[in-house]
């Protein structure tokens, strides 16, 4: 019998609830980058862009061609200003949803609902930050390092991917002012062992404050060993099946070690973003 | 927010139910609500709150996924989280008491003696109505609940009415063979009214997989697709008693409203269609405040059962 | 007409119902088939031919409107016109003796000894199976059918069984609450097959008219709509009992078979998607077909229930 | 209780059964005409133009903005040409179906099938023709106007509409050969009583051999009655709500009364052309 531990989810405080709303944007630009994702880029009302990194909207896809996404799909904030009012996302295409996302062009109207979630924090003395990420991963640490960059903060991202020339957002990294470090798996560079050793060697080299991730749970096991070792906290933005996204339906939750207790969280409202010790 | 519904065009909104007064006939369907929704719009321009399912106890509900979409609507095994009584009791109540919209509180047991102990619990200042959900798909293995069969009704029906003097409604099951046998077993033994429907029992395959889509394996579909039958019920159940019928399952534009209206729901749930489109609520009320405008409807009395439909006997 | 499946790929798409043995699991479904299709493609690319439900005598049906369409299905409430057991017999089973693939003849009535005498006369040469239609909704008011209680189920299926040698499918309905006890039943009393489901009891009103959009008021729903439904049921039942399972209900795509046939059918029946695509048949096969060489698989039997899913008994 | 009359349908025989393919075609134009009416033109393939006057298609029409039309919707053809590739239908919006096909756009891919149903026939000995429709009906009666033409026959259209300007297809009539005479509800020149008067007052000055009409049960009373009385046979063609279009689900039946017996026929098999003696 396959059934979650038997306990209670954790209240949310008043405070942690910032405002959303539905509203309709215009479609900029649908681009191909990098051969497996797409940027899409929106002309998207003030009201919406009171965003922090690692939020996420939730979208109504178009329906593609004989397939029928029905409820919204939740996508993490890829970038906004709300000065130039504009929203973006960078998507892969895996299923009925993100193929409709793909058949949006230029001057179409699209239904976005947010931003939703708590974002990344980013406290004072975390001074020295590394971000580690794979794949459409990175996009959500994206707005991160500007922020980063904002508040003066030194970064290293480290990116991994399949093959070097595959690796997210490398350029835009290094223009928020990180070392950039591209591991991949052709040489092996990217295997758990090989990250491990590299990181270590950054803790030493020069000290390290916090980690930020996001969904590889082989990165997530790492990193919480690593942090645990050597006594550095982080977050990671997780991902869990939606329905309604506003904490309503507690469709999405996911099981965390706090202490010696088993609680739930919803990915939607009390995340995505979570402390790295706590994800499991 | 702007665009909220006013009220001031001269047509009455206000649905009763039973001794109740809603300011329109527009609440939310349990499960589908919650507090969150109050950073979307304001919640007290609703005909009613209706919360989620709680049980006795702390339970962590069932396993993920819990919820996988379909052509036209969804799947979900969310069961029943609930954090118990005192949290309830402690936490929620106080929250909802600052609203003006009436409180609705479902509940659910999987025992006769637990579901009244429950009702009695619940019974508190500040709740308006107690929704019992004994129909919930996912209460029993492979869908059975007390609303699958008049007689688990009546009992439970009967146990519950004996432990509350609040308002009483019972929310049914589709998934029964005998509906209108259950809703008169409802009646008779006391509810103050119906909620017609819950989901449907239904299921999802990933064929790459080739595994469940849901970590429940079954689930209860709700949304459009499910519209004709939850509409089919509610006129069955309306046709055959004297109580109100809220009408439920699949609604959500406002000629869904005004087909359940027609067919003789004195008011409606919103569930599924708030995912999609979280001020759906607010402006179905808008919608419906305007149709009635324009077709001269001053009063819901005017559409509630209008339909005019021949006696279906013929055996072809 | 070109684009015709062949079947010279190395692959078996043959289905194994109890003693037949069709070339592939794809048949259309009672009452959305008949001769006027063989307009549009070669009928004998089908594993089976399934006919409009008869009866005895000859009736003239349900009044118009008898169809209306939904969000992603139709209802209909065509009844059962029948042009009487003589016309079958000297019209329409030598135009079926045209073609090489297996006639399933399938037949319903309104009391037991009517339908058992029926199942006798069909009965002839040239017919490989019966199927009963014990599960029509609009047989009888309110939806009632032989097919939602067990103990009417094993009784007619008893009946039948005396009065034919011939393979006895019997088809269920998924209005009744309690499927898998049917299924068990109708096993029980000797059933060769199931055909797991027909459609649901459902309804649409036009909101202008305030009138039913059917004439006869309330309607089976099919489609897109109804597959979760019927796949959970054709779960429930393939699980429950040893005879194969043969699924139907809003199947439209190669995705939609494969479902089926993973959660345990052993073939499905295609009814409303024909409707919206006249050759959609012909053209599953072939996808069929072309999915299996894509994943080296040589036979259903790779397919057919190899679903992996936990036991359900998640009560939360 | 209502219910139809306990009797059987009449049998199809073999030689009946025209051919019928679902068939992509390209939109080349789709026009508002008149205000009402739309005018959608395919660039079709030729297996299914081998149309009859009076058949008609079933298009699967496109999802307009939030409707779902999921039937397929019957269609009169309005005019075909095998020679370049041209099929068009004429329709008025009235429904999701119909809003549906009003989106259609120029290279538009567009799914019909069809031809389907039993067209107008035309003896030899029918030579003065009279053709009485009202609005969209008129469309159905455009491509037997035609037939009329290229067989020779002499032809007075009776254009029936609210007011003249909307009278349908006139010029079309017209060049076919055929007399017009527009009747309308402003002068009450298209009242049953009018009409009876001028098509009673033509069959005394030039001998009608047939009616041929389309949908309106006051038109059909009408000829019917006129019919009978001056021994005049005709052609009408009708409409029903229709589920597959090929005669399999016996959505479409209508009665008809075949000397003293009501039969039922279903209007897309049989039909939708029928003997207006017969039709009820
Ligand atoms: C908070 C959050 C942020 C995300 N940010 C991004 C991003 O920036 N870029 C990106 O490409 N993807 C992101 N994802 C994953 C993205 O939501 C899924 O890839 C997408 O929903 C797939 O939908 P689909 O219909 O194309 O695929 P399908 O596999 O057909 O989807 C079927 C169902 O599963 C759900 N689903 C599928 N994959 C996931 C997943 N990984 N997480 C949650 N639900 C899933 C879908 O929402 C849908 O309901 C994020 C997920 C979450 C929860
Ligand atoms: C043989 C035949 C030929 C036709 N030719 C034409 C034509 O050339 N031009 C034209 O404008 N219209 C014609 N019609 C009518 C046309 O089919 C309907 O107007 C159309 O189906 C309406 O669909 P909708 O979704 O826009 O309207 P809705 O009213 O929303 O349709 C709801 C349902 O009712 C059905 N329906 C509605 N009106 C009719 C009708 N009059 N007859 C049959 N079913 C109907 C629809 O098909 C649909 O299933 C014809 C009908 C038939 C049966
Ligand atoms: C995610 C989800 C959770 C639900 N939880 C409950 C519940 O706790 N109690 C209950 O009575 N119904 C529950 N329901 C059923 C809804 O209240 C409603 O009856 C059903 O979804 C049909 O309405 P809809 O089609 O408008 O969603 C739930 C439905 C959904 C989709
Ligand atoms: C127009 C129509 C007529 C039908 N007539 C019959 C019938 O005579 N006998 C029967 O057993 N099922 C009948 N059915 C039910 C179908 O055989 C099938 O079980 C049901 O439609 C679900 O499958 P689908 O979703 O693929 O259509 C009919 C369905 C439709 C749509
Ligand atoms: S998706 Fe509904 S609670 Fe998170
Ligand atoms: S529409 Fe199906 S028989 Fe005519």
């Amino acid at each position: 019998m396959t059934h979650l531990p038997n306990v209670m989810t954790v209240p949310v405080s008043q405070g942690l609830r910032p405002r959303c709303s539905e509203a309709t944007c215009r479609v900029v630009s649908n681009t191909l980058v990098n051969g497996e994702y797409r940027l899409l880029t929106l002309d998207a009302p003030e009201q919406i862009l009171d965003c922090q990194p690692g939020q996420f909207f939730q979208l109504l896809c178009p329906e593609p061609q004989g397939e029928h996404p029905f409820l919204r799909r939740p996508m993490s904030i890829y970038g906004y200003d709300k000065v130039a009012g504009r929203l973006e996302f960078l998507y892969k295409v895996t299923g009925a949803g993100t193929r409709g996302l793909a058949t949006l062009e230029a001057g179409d109207a699209f239904n976005v609902l947010g931003p939703l979630g708590q974002g990344f924090s980013m406290p004072d003395d975390w001074q020295h930050l590394m971000l580690v990420a794979r794949g459409v991963g990175l996009a959500t640490l994206a707005p991160l390092a500007r922020m980063a960059q904002e508040k003066g903060r030194k970064m290293t991202a480290i990116c991994s991917a399949r093959r070097p020339e595959l690796a997210m957002s490398v350029d835009l990294f290094k223009s928020f002012g990180a070392e950039v470090i591209v591991v991949h798996d052709q040489d092996g560079s990217s295997t758990p062992e090989a990250l491990r050793t590299l990181i270590e060697d950054r803790i030493e080299t020069s000290q390290v404050d916090a980690f930020y991730t996001c969904g590889s749970s082989r990165l997530l096991r790492l990193l919480q060993s690593l942090g645990a070792s050597h006594g550095i906290p982080g977050e990671i933005a997780m991902e869990q099946q939606m329905a309604c996204g506003l904490g309503m339906c507690q469709a999405c939750v996911r099981s965390f070690r706090v202490g010696d207790q088993i609680i739930q969280r919803r990915v939607c409202r009390e995340g995505p973003v979570f402390p790295i010790s706590e994800a499991m | 927010m702007k665009d909220l519904p006013a009220f001031e065009h001269g047509v009455d909104l206000s649905a009763r139910i039973g001794a109740l007064t809603f300011k329109n006939p527009i609440m939310p369907a349990s499960g589908t609500f919650s507090e969150d929704l109050a950073d979307v719009f304001d919640l007290d321009v609703l005909g009613a709150h209706v919360l989620k399912t709680i049980m006795h106890g702390t339970r962590a509900g069932n396993p993920t996924p819990r919820v996988c979409d379909l052509q036209s609507g969804m799947l979900n095994a969310i069961g029943i989280p609930s954090k118990g009584i005192e949290y309830f009791r402690d936490e929620m109540l106080p929250f909802w008491a600052g609203f003006k919209a009436p409180l609705v509180v479902s509940i659910s047991a999987h025992s006769f003696d637990e579901f009244a102990r429950l009702a009695g619990e619940v019974s508190l200042a500040g709740v308006a109505a107690i929704e019992a959900n004994i129909s919930c798909p996912n209460i029993e293995a492979d869908g059975n609940a007390f609303a699958m069969r008049p007689d688990t009704t009546h009992e439970v029906v009967t146990r519950l009415r004996a432990e509350t003097d609040l308002p009483l409604w019972a929310k049914l099951t589709p998934n029964t063979g005998e509906p209108v046998e259950v809703a008169l077993a409802a009646e008779a033994a006391g509810a103050d009214a119906l909620v017609v429907a819950n989901t449907l029992l239904g299921m999802s395959i990933d064929i790459g997989k080739r595994r469940p889509r849901l970590g429940n394996v079954m689930g209860g579909m709700s949304g459009p697709a499910i519209k004709p039958i939850a509409l089919r019920m509610t006129y069955q159940c309306a046709k055959a008693v004297t109580i109100p019928v809220i009408g439920c399952g699949g609604i959500s534009t406002r000629d869904d409203v005004l087909e359940f209206l027609i067919a003789g729901a004195s008011a409606v749930q919103i569930g599924t269609a708030t995912f999609q489109s979280p001020t759906v609520m607010a402006r179905l009320i808008t919608e419906l405040r305007d149709w009635m405008v324009e077709h001269s409807i001053n009063s819901l009395d005017e559409v509630i059962g209008s339909i005019s439909a021949p006696e279906i006997g013929v055996i072809e």
